[in-house]
């Protein structure tokens, strides 16, 4: 027995190098694609080139002609299972049966129509080629309010006004309050659609055991547990015979919260030929048939007194949903109603939405999921109005902002806002810019004729997702953790995190609660046969609500070690330490190795202690986060070609209490790096006939290094009362900050030609025009 | 994104490969940046492919005669970094360097890019600014014409079936000429929405010689003649880029419309100019 | 007409018969049997696949595998020490946390190791427009900025 | 996609017209044409094979000429599809005098689905212009021969 141990440092707060990467650093992570079965079969799936069309006819027998092909299944044979699952629930919501392929008509391009099976990836391209299916064309529709327009071609011929459905909510008194108003700032923003393009690609492997009659699942998924559940239920097979397993994802970004119709498919598939079968989408696939982002027309209107004083908001918002829903299509538009009241104090807030059907692939949650919508809207008319009372947009928010005295602030759409200090984050990017010489560099530049701008946006985001009264299947999630008979400890989230990094953060907190090194800790996470339960990693909730399961599990686990190494040390109390339990009096500690063998051999338990070091927690979070911050940018437009160039980026973030600051530096850049993308890039174009233009990313354009500004990122720290870790979460707290405080950049720069507004990308060719027209668009 | 089975024949010598290209059945493939991706996308199907890139002969630089030669299969890479490029036709190594990317720079040829005549490729402005000429050679034929024949329209060059790009031969450029490649990427695929390529030589403080070659902007690249003898006579720079491109047909697509494309030919000139000459001594 | 290839990988090499459409990145993957080099895009465009052939960096979805017989190529299997010792690019991307889902880093490390062979010591725009074949979805570049300046730095091993 | 352009064809406009209206002369200028077989008044089936530069493909459609107002105008739509996708054109063709010949215009609407449209909009709008000059350089190719057949045998 050791008798002296020092007190390590804590690892929570200090920026350490990951543990998943010397796997992902040698190319020996095993991603969906790396994994081969014996016997193992690939599928090729036939997709629909047209927007909207009736099927005519499909002939797979020059495709089972074909060498090496075992199956071809077309809508037929899948027409009895289930259907693609949306687990969103509004009043009215109407609901299209998503069957796992299509059934007489196709309702947009990419929708799935026949799936090819055959011994090699070579053979079942060949095949999915010799497939023939006739078509007859159909008018579509793929922009949202064109679908709503009289005379628009029906999507789904039984709703012939394309409305899946319409949702209100209001707070306070909006009618009086634009009575009341001396200034009404109105405009029409788009927030366009776009693609997540996760650099993996979706896809799955399905493994049938017929002895067992159970059913292994493979999947590049964001969401195992919920995945078991859902695929058992559109199969309808018990879903305790189906395993669901993540391997290493190669980015989600909301697009692998999903259940799409190929993870059933291959399970039957699997059934079926009674072989292990494999499908990997292709880069196309990715684009035509994987849920997009955003999709909005946003119609804002903002009334205020002339001294700034913000008294209501109005949204009518026309959500582009799709053909179909997929898991949360209908949820993603409300999310930005609750937190379009940004970070001000508005009392009086009313929105509509209008949710259309067009024939295009649905959207469905992307990185920030609605509230990069809503922060566009409210961050470009707080400018507006700015500009309308000739105020500096600074002094607008730090008047309007809710105060720091005002936590829990119930806001005017039902949330209560958890603890803030809004000016905070917006002072340090002011000190760290140099604001005022900004704004005077800026008056020189533009008596030189230069277009130099400086945007500032402030944002609010709700993250935690979130109480489980808020979340369809379940907002907790759960931990537990293990000390192994050896000591070693093994943590199992249900959390599914797939480059965030908890495989390092949650070690670190193990690590620190249990005092032993990180090296001692594994974290073992996506496998529903060894990971007891979970939700999985979206809405910024893997640290902030994972977290806090394990936080809990932690100190349950923490109190059971403590009872084996009083009674084994013969004391009232232990601490733990250097991996050992401690008698602070004596000085004497023993390892938890023999801790641990004491619990697992069980020959004496401490009283009403069960042997084992085990525990797990479910943890249900009291509320969501909200995290804040703000963002500024300096932009300088090229007066000849319109040309956008982004000088400084200052992001001020405040996620309350930083984990590992290396992780969340990285996650605050990814985030700006796709916020900075819908700014000025990317936008997945449909025509008129439903033909994605953008259908491969030789069109569609996501950041390059180059096309990235240097991000000076730094944070303020307001904890979050709502978990014990006091952490807000900063998966996408980089998106939503960066589009607003880009495009307010911008307009201020071309300002003086009298532009008011830009809807994004900021294309070029588009900034130049409102040059070349002054102003005008 | 699999490519149809085709057969493969990767000839050793030019001679070989002429004659195994003769019927005309075959596509070339040299470096593969563009084809290979299109036979991916099932949209290019030939049946049989020659591969030129086992043909040593075919890869060389060399300066020879106030020419520097400059045979079919070198890469982008080779043509970029090579001191010989780089010492006599600088402005061609500048195109280069601004090809597609460093994987993208690494196995596609001069030959094959200009043989594909995409037209947003970068070459092709370099090309007719520098005054090259292109030796075509088949089993039987021999036959070397100026950049401005070969580039006929969007993917349409004058190479006739059974025939190869065998070098490219441009003249040095007289020491002290100024020279610029100036380019708009497009955000997503790196082809040139337009690329300006000029040369310049001073005299007596005035522009003596100013070629101007554009690619991206029309279905082919085309020479600026107008534009150029503008300039030798005096014209100051922004007027005489301010009619670049009339007359030829602008392209348009969901980036850039047709007008921009010509309104960033004319500004890009303008600016190409400015920087070769301040290069020019 | 299946043809017989004979190349070598990492130093190992590898005789196999193959057809001409078998695309590299395909041979590496299901034949050769490694996982480090990905599959992106179709386009050309990603570099998730980028490998080194003959010392240069290609994509290895634009190349048929034929196209390599006889030659000599090293993908990221073939970076750390045969002890496991990582590479110096390696251990910079690493300390700088210069990747999060991992899934383009096998190429980005090549390209960046490609990129410092020629340019030992890169100015941050030389970086980045160096890597303008490998894109990444997760970090911004930022922190692969970081760790090519440490690796040219000499900071990346420990 | 809207595309619109002028070309003129030597000869008067009657022969002009004439020309355009026959199924020989049609498959002889439109590029890649295979065969025009006649399946009812003034429509035929349409075999083609697109050529260029690497990208090929073959499509099967039809040809359909409509609002006949001779020698002035007339309605041509060509629809065509194939592996790599389809093609829909449908223009208006309105004929006049001019100096040399016949000045044919044509204002249309292009639709390009499938593979095509998905990765080759970079070009579409290029290669179709491209692909009606050639139409035109070739019937104005044949409108001479026809000319030269006529003097010869005045």
């Amino acid at each position: 027995m050791a008798t002296t141990v020092s007190k390590p440092d804590l690892l929570v707060g200090k920026s350490i190098r990951r543990r998943e990467d010397p796997r992902l650093l040698t190319g020996t992570a095993i991603y969906l694609d790396d994994i081969k079965m014996p016997g193992m079969h690939h599928a090729c799936i036939v997709r629909s080139p047209h927007g909207a069309a009736r099927i005519k006819s499909i002939n797979t027998k020059p495709a089972l002609d074909r060498p090496g092909v075992a199956a071809v299944f077309t809508g037929a044979d899948i027409a009895s299972l289930g259907a693609v699952p949306c687990a969103a629930s509004l009043p009215g919501l109407r609901v299209p049966h998503h069957h796992l392929l299509a059934q007489d008509r196709v309702y947009y391009q990419g929708h799935p129509v026949a799936v090819v099976v055959a011994t090699d990836r070579y053979l079942a391209a060949d095949a999915a080629d010799a497939v023939e299916v006739e078509y007859e064309p159909l008018p579509a529709v793929t922009d949202p309010e064109k679908a709503i327009a009289a005379g628009a071609p029906a999507v789904h011929p039984e709703w012939a006004d394309n409305i899946a459905f319409t949702f209100h909510q209001e707070g306070g008194d909006t009618a009086q309050a634009f009575r009341d108003a001396e200034v009404i700032v109105k405009q029409r923003i788009t927030s366009q659609r776009l693609i997540p393009v996760a650099l993996e690609t979706r896809g799955v492997v399905a493994d049938w055991r017929p002895g067992e009659k159970s059913l292994t699942l493979f999947s590049s998924t964001q969401i195992p547990h919920l995945m078991r559940s859902l695929v058992a239920g559109i199969l309808g097979m018990p879903e305790n015979l189906l395993r669901v397993i993540t391997p290493e994802v190669g980015g989600g970004f909301g697009s692998k919260l999903n259940v799409y119709a190929e993870e059933a498919l291959m399970a039957f598939i699997a059934k079926r030929i009674n072989k292990p079968v494999k499908w990997v989408e292709s880069r196309r696939e990715n684009f035509q048939a994987t849920i997009h982002g955003r999709g909005h027309v946003d119609y804002f209107e903002l009334a205020a007194k002339r001294d700034g004083t913000m008294l209501g908001l109005k949204l009518k918002l026309i959500a582009d949903l799709g053909a179909y829903h997929q898991l949360l299509t209908p949820a993603i538009p409300t999310l930005s109603v609750l937190m379009m009241p940004g970070l001000y104090r508005f009392k009086n807030v009313t929105a509509d939405i209008v949710g259309v059907f067009t024939n295009c692939v649905p959207t469905d949650a992307y990185r920030g999921a609605g509230r990069p919508e809503a922060t566009h809207g409210i961050e470009r008319m707080v400018d507006m109005l700015a500009r309308e009372l000739n105020m500096d947009p600074v002094e607008l928010r730090l008047k309007n902002f809710v105060g720091n005295d005002e936590f829990p602030f119930p806001t005017a759409t039902g949330l209560s806002y958890d603890s803030g200090n809004y000016a905070a984050p917006l002072k340090q990017a002011l000190a760290q810019a140099g604001y005022p010489e900004l704004r005077t560099e800026q008056a020189q530049a533009r008596k030189e004729g230069r277009l130099m701008g400086i945007g500032i946006a402030t944002y609010g985001e709700i993250c935690a997702l979130g109480p489980s009264a808020a979340l369809p299947a379940g907002g907790w999630e759960s931990a537990t953790v293990k000390i192994e008979p050896s000591g070693k400890v093994t943590v199992m989230t249900g959390a599914s995190p797939h480059g965030q990094g908890e495989e390092t953060t949650f070690a670190q907190m193990a690590a620190d609660a249990l005092g032993v090194g990180i090296d001692d800790v594994l974290v073992v996470h996506g496998d529903t046969a060894v990971v007891q339960y979970g939700i999985g990693t979206f809405g910024s909730r893997g640290t902030a609500v994972g977290g806090a399961a394990l936080f809990y599990a932690l100190e349950e686990l923490k109190a059971k070690v403590r009872k084996f190494g009083a009674m084994m040390l013969d004391t009232d109390s232990v601490t733990l330490s250097g991996g050992a339990c401690v008698d602070e009096k004596t000085g004497k500690s023993i390892s938890f190795a023999e801790v641990a063998a004491a619990a697992y051999h069980a020959k004496k338990l401490p009283p009403n202690t069960e042997p084992g070091l085990v525990s797990t927690h479910f943890w249900e979070p009291p509320n969501f986060t909200f995290p804040f911050g703000a963002h500024l940018v300096v932009t300088e437009v090229d007066r000849e070609t319109g040309n956008i160039e982004i000088k400084r980026y200052i992001a001020v973030d405040d996620c309350g209490k930083i984990i590992n600051p290396l992780l969340v530096a990285g996650q605050v850049h990814g985030g700006v790096a796709q916020g900075l993308g819908q700014a000025l890039w990317e936008q997945a174009v449909y025509d008129d006939t439903g033909q994605l233009l953008t259908g491969e990313l030789t069109d569609y354009a996501i950041p390059k290094a180059h096309f990235m500004p240097w991000i000076e990122s730094s944070h303020t720290c307001t904890p979050s009362p709502v978990n014990p870790m006091g952490v807000k979460g900063v998966g996408e707290a980089g998106t939503i900050g960066c589009s607003p405080a880009v495009v307010n950049s911008v307009v201020d720069a071309l300002a003086p030609l009298g532009v008011r507004h830009i809807d994004m990308p900021l294309t070029p060719e588009k900034i130049w025009k409102m040059i070349a027209q002054g102003g005008q668009a | 994104m699999i490519p149809q089975p085709f057969d493969y024949y990767a000839p050793a010598t030019l001679r070989e490969a002429l004659a195994m290209i003769a019927s005309g059945e075959h596509k070339i493939l040299a470096g593969g940046m563009s084809l290979v991706p299109l036979m991916k996308l099932r949209l290019a199907l030939p049946e049989h492919v020659v591969d030129l890139g086992r043909i040593p002969e075919l890869n060389y630089i060399a300066e020879s005669g106030g020419v520097l030669r400059i045979g079919a299969m070198s890469t982008h890479h080779d043509i970029e970094s090579s001191a010989a490029v780089r010492a006599h036709c600088p402005l061609l190594a500048e195109a280069a360097g601004h090809i597609g990317d460093a994987q993208v720079r690494n196995m596609g040829t001069i030959g094959g890019s200009i043989a594909h005549a995409d037209p947003s490729a970068d070459y092709p402005a370099a090309l007719l600014a520098l005054e090259t000429k292109i030796r075509i050679v088949s089993a039987n034929s021999d036959r070397t014409i100026d950049a401005a024949e070969f580039f006929v329209d969007a993917f349409t060059t004058a190479l006739e079936p059974g025939e190869i790009v065998l070098e490219l031969q441009a003249p040095v450029e007289d020491q002290g000429e100024g020279y610029c490649y100036e380019k708009v990427p497009h955000p997503a695929s790196g082809f040139a929405v337009v690329g300006v390529a000029v040369r310049v030589k001073k005299a007596g403080g005035k522009i003596a010689m100013a070629r101007i070659g554009i690619t991206g902007m029309g279905p082919r690249p085309f020479r600026d003649s107008m534009a150029e003898k503008m300039l030798e006579s005096g014209t100051e720079i922004g007027q005489a880029t301010q009619s670049i491109g009339q007359g030829e047909e602008a392209n348009s697509d969901l980036y850039a419309s047709g007008d921009y494309r010509r309104h960033l030919a004319r500004v890009h000139a303008a600016r190409a100019l400015r920087t070769a000459l301040t290069r020019a001594s | 007409m299946k043809r017989t290839i004979s190349l070598t990988i990492n130093g190992k090499t590898y005789t196999d018969e193959v057809e001409p459409r078998l695309l590299l990145i395909h041979y590496l993957r299901e034949v050769a049997g490694l996982t480090g080099p990905h599959i992106g895009c179709e386009t050309s465009i990603c570099g998730a696949c980028t490998v080194l052939v003959g010392g240069k960096t290609v994509k290895s979805c634009t190349m048929f595998a034929v196209q390599a017989d006889g030659r000599e190529l090293t993908t990221i299997e073939g970076v750390a020490a045969a002890d496991g010792k990582l590479d110096p690019v390696q251990e910079a991307f690493w300390n700088e946390h210069g990747l999060q889902c991992g899934f383009c880093t096998p190429g980005m490390v090549l390209s960046v190791k490609h990129l410092l062979a020629a340019n030992p010591n890169p100015t941050d725009q030389e970086i980045r427009h160096g890597l303008d074949g490998n894109l990444c979805r997760c970090t911004g570049y930022q922190h692969i900025v970081n760790a090519v300046k440490a690796a040219a730095a000499g900071k990346g091993g420990v | 996609m809207k595309l619109t352009g002028s070309y003129t064809v030597p000869g008067p406009r009657e022969r002009a017209y004439a020309l355009l209206q026959d199924p020989a002369v049609l498959a002889q200028c439109m590029p890649g044409c295979e065969g025009l077989d006649r399946i009812g008044e003034n429509e035929y089936a349409m075999r083609m094979k697109m050529t260029l530069a690497s990208i090929s493909g073959r499509f099967e459609g039809k040809v359909r000429i409509s609002d006949a107002n001779p020698p002035e105008s007339f309605r041509l739509m060509v629809e065509g599809s194939g592996k790599i996708g389809f093609v829909k054109g449908d223009g208006l063709l309105t004929l006049s005098p001019a100096h040399g010949g016949t000045s044919v215009r044509f204002e249309g609407d292009v639709q390009v689905g499938g593979t095509i449209a998905n990765v080759g909009q970079r070009l579409v709008e290029t290669t179709a212009r491209m692909l009606i000059k050639r139409f035109f350089d070739k019937l104005a190719a044949a409108a001479s021969v026809l000319r030269a057949t006529e003097s010869a045998a005045d």
